[in-house]
């Protein structure tokens, strides 16, 4: 986290983007928009424009990776070269490698990987547009895939991050935010058990701030688990529908 | 990539286009759907979206200042990269081809350039001192065959959408890249002797050969490629080129709209 | 790594863990011996040698002259990485695994980095052309558990123990690298619902979850990061961090020894 | 293809290094030159140096890349770090990759892949000098050294290109030709059925210019056929004689 | 070897850092230092600090690699970033290739490696601080290592180099005498057969220069061996003592 | 390698070099033909093809101007690699191993060096800034033993043949590169106590132990290197030297033609 350099919130608690401190942005979710992937999730959140795709269960390769009691989650979180303002070189860096290892292992939790020995359950995400809060955009549409996949799963996770900016704690940090602020807090959970299953903070917080910061986190999570189930709702309501047209044509 | 396709269904697939027909109803030379969404990108400096059926393909390009090639001080410099990344098909688990994504890189980007379609003299900014470099990424987010004519058709779009960040580096305005020449390549395959146009995967797995071909507006050849280890007829290329010509009338056409 | 304990072991392990008990006798948020050696290695600019128990690291400091990054071109740069050097473990014999390594050493660095433990800004040379380099290298020698704390606690002591080799660059006399703040991590790993500190290797293999805090000594939380699989009531994260802050003010007491 | 800055063809049709328009430069061809490899050709080509080699049939490793009914054709094109004039970083670009490529794909059509399930054939060509048409250097010289090995071919192929300069179609571009050139056409096919293995064009040909340029190619490609049989037959001769002098010696 | 350029060795014989030609720089070496090796040792060797791990025997991987007939040894020489003045890039450079494979087969050599089929036995060795004659430091702690370790062996090798500064033939160079003399010559020898198994030499020597160098050398190796061998009775009189307290807590 | 050869071949290659004999009916000391052909390559600045027997092989050498070490301001730099290419051995299928190329390129390099061949201060152009460049590049086309004689022969005839391209980069007139000792390597290999020169492939695979030593015209020693994990006696490397010298100077004999 930088130092402010700029005002990023006013008196009346507005931010730059006109956003309330307990407000997220924009968050659409389309489910099963690819047709070689086993289900998958494209999803936009403010700037940000992720692409979720998930294989499996499939046979693990190489076999010495195999883990005869259970399935390996694997997932790889990876940034188009020109999703950044500056372009990326292709292939992981150390930063996506970190964000690949957390989310491999957030999404391992809600899986019943016991079910498939030896398997491999890959997840794969592209971040095609990034702007600040990749890691939750890309967690949360994850778990849209896996269940569009039909992956047995306890639950679905909700990822959003709270910060402090300008000496406020404040929901879901934008890019200039992120850049300026004081502190970011990615958090991801299990909305309808209150389970944590990631948790990153950088930055300087009180025990105080630390709370509210979570709080706030928490109550979004809740609101964005909502847009995850309606995602998959319209999905699996065109999927019927598509059945019953199916069976329509069969029965002239 | 063959055994990902069983046995009944190559013989079926066979069967059918001997008799000239297609598993969607298409006829040999018909082309699936096209569609183009340009600018989809805000960090790109220009961005092209393309479906060709359920084939989904993204095409960035970024931008910077850097110094030309010694042999060419007075141009611009074009970098072409494709990723074929394990979310676009279930054979591409253990990391894709990298032969495969090399060629279809080099083949995209040999149309674009050969067929001269910037002009890169003007994004020099100093002889052999700055130039501009314009960076081509091509993303496959969902394979169902036909890469070549994705990409090219994509990469085409996405230059015509391009805007020079000429202010982002304190020289001067922003300006739409200099586009001279529409290019697109057309792609065919030939299945036991008969030559079809924008296949599916399935029909590309079963596949004898590959040709190749981008025109421009004048209807002149600029890039071809021969790929598999199938044969051609000498005759079966003049064929193929004369197709190649109308199909890119076509395309031009849809991706006028688009400029304009 | 499970597979390097034994069924028998493990469950003897969770039962002496429900019970709050511990395979050397310690309580479950009792740390181990800490030893910190500063100045061990004469070829580095700073360096301490770390036992937590058999936890045997080594951090070396190397200092250089270079370019400050485009958006920072006031600050100095610190770059940081962890070798798991085969030597440390049976486990590491084709090559320790990437990510683990990867994680520890950005983990570690994001506590230093985001406690703002040296002043970035003393350490610019020329604004926007030449800063200091601060290149952190962990070595980790032996490996019995809890990387991170014994690392992040090397790390701080060696930053604590680094002169900045002016003369040799010809940038005047030789000075202290200007540290500000005393930045220490905690980790706590669950098992079975029970959290313990500073867990050993056999401790480490069968936990469900990790939580690391790193605090400074005004009491703020600079960092964290959960790891592993397995999840943390929000209640939990409370008391870790409270827990830290107490276990932070005892290290920083040892390392404030080091300074004088 | 740069735009001509210099006089690459005069009004006479004569060429910068003194060829006609439909003029090879002069090619030399020697098989069975390497004693370790299965099947060799040493191939001189205007200033091009090549050298083939041919290993196999053989065990295809790693075993999971086997193809249980055919042999596998695996070319490796390599250019000498001092075959250029500007050093090469050694080690295979994007630019080898892709000969490398398309010369497996034109090869394992003439060869009978199917007699060797589970095989590998193996063909590396390394580019000691480089002077323009290396790729069709090293097709024509990997066809001798498969034969000089004995790998069972339905035929060989012969490679070569043509192209355009100064607005003229020419047979086999030079150095400067290539360089300064305005189209470029390398080919390769059998020249007893007809049949094209290799095309690639890169330029700017009308439809009259790539007939021009394809009819001076297959042409030349019978040509190269003959010196590429001949190579072989002297080759064959002296194993012959050799297998006489032996026989000789046995008889004493 | 550079060129002289400073006074490396005055009149009386006597050198920079005050030794005479044939002393060897302090060396001290503590054996079973690490706890998750199965042998290890530290080393310092004036400057040097040298730490030597050794694993095995245990299964070679990958399996192809195993060799039938006896266990593969492996060293792997490796120097810390910091170990130099100048920040070393972490991983193999071409020095560090070399010096690996050196050190294999020089430890091959007194490992009854036929008694382990299929096995490994790898020994690393991270230099932590360097100072001119590493690699003799090196080989002189990995045998001590193994011989921690347990692995049955014929005998141990020491190592140490001679080398030419100011025209005379003296022990051990330093980190000055290394960068401005005129030639080293590492060795490493078993002192009680005499037999060398390690042998580099770079510089200018005649033919009695470098006998002169090699029998200060071959007797510093002995001296050497001493070193090593009271390492391994204090590490084993230290075990005895354990074992006997183990014994007494029994009885009790 | 040894799997590459039959137990009942080994058997008898051991019963013929313990009566001092070998397959091609030659002395224990005595070497294969020898021949050098220079200037093959027309791209390089200097080249040599050596056969030595049926071992073939290319040096090619490149120069380049560029920056100086920083701790050698005054002097040129070589820069030398090896490729043991797939082409070479039936055994490289795979890749060649990287250590032994590794080590064909630093000992047949460290002759060239440490015999101060080349006078890397007249390679100098502007001190501390500009030095000419020289990149030898090895390649092995046909491997049947004694790759380190092979090379470190034809390195020396390609130095000797090379003009530096000075014309090229505006520094005057074209020059023979400054070539002022002739240093040939020598290479021993110890089979069941017999020591023999110039080994053959076979040879070579049931080797113990290898001695390379390089001397220059006036009998120096310039650099040794033993190999293998077999062992020498002392007064067997006193021996090796004395042959290598008297070697070295029929070598030098052949070299010495090429130059006029």
């Amino acid at each position: 986290m930088a130092e402010e350099e700029l005002k990023l919130i006013d008196e009346k608690g507005i931010r730059n983007d006109g956003r309330k401190f307990d407000e997220l942005r924009p968050i659409k979710i389309e489910a099963g928009v690819l047709k070689r992937a086993d289900g998958s999730a494209f999803l936009e959140w403010g700037e940000n424009k992720v692409m979720a795709a998930v294989y499996g269960p499939r046979e693990m390769h190489p076999r010495h990776a195999q883990d005869p009691s259970r399935a390996v989650v694997q997932a790889r979180y990876n940034m188009a070269a020109f999703s950044v303002p500056d372009r990326k070189r292709p292939g992981p860096d150390r930063r996506s490698v970190e964000i690949s290892k957390l989310m491999s292992e957030a999404l391992e939790e809600i899986i019943f990987v016991e079910h498939f020995p030896r398997a491999s359950i890959d997840i794969f995400v592209e971040v095609l547009e990034a702007s600040a809060g990749t890691r939750c955009a890309a967690l949360t549409a994850a778990s849209v895939a896996l269940a569009d996949a039909g992956i047995p799963m306890s639950d679905m996770i909700a990822s959003c991050a709270a910060g402090k900016i300008g000496g406020k704690v404040v929901l879901d940090l934008g890019k200039k935010e992120d850049n300026f602020g004081q502190a970011d807090v990615p958090m991801g959970m299990v909305p309808t058990t209150g389970k944590i299953t990631l948790l990153q903070m950088d930055g300087n917080l009180t025990m105080e701030e630390y709370k509210q910061a979570m709080e706030l986190a928490m109550d979004a999570c809740k609101e964005i688990y909502k847009i995850q189930r309606d995602a998959l709702k319209r999905r699996y309501s065109t999927s019927i529908s598509t059945f019953e047209e199916t069976n329509d044509m069969e029965e002239e | 990539m063959k055994e990902l396709i069983s046995k009944i269904t190559k013989d079926y697939l066979f069967r059918l286009i001997k008799d000239g027909k297609r598993l969607d109803g298409r006829d040999l030379l018909e082309q699936r759907d096209l569609d183009i969404e340009t600018g989809w990108i805000g960090t790109a400096e220009g961005s092209a979206r393309v479906h060709l059926g359920d084939t989904d393909v993204i095409v960035g390009i970024k931008m910077d200042v850097g110094e030309p090639f010694p042999d060419t001080p007075e141009k611009g410099v074009m970098i072409t990269s494709a990723e074929l990344i394990p979310m676009a098909s279930p054979k591409y688990e253990s990391g894709p081809p990298r032969e495969d994504a090399t060629e279809l890189a080099r083949v995209v980007d040999r149309g674009i350039r050969e067929g001269e379609v910037m002009d890169v003299k003007k994004l020099c900014i100093k002889k052999g001192e700055k130039v501009w470099l314009v960076f081509v990424d091509m993303h496959i987010l969902d394979f169902d065959g036909n890469l070549f004519d994705a990409c090219g058709i994509a990469l085409m779009a996405a230059l015509m959408n391009t805007i020079v960040p000429a202010e982002r580096h304190e020289l001067g305005e922003d300006y739409p890249l200099p586009v001279e020449h529409v290019v697109v390549p057309t792609t065919f395959y030939k299945v036991k002797d008969q030559i079809m146009l924008d296949v599916r995967l399935e029909e590309e797995m079963i596949a004898d050969a590959r040709l190749t071909v981008a025109t421009n507006e004048n209807g002149d050849i600029v890039a071809m490629q021969k790929g598999l280890s199938g044969v051609f007829e000498y005759e079966e290329t003049i064929s193929c080129i004369e197709e190649s010509k109308k199909i890119g009338d076509e395309l031009r056409k849809q991706l006028d709209k688009i400029k304009s």
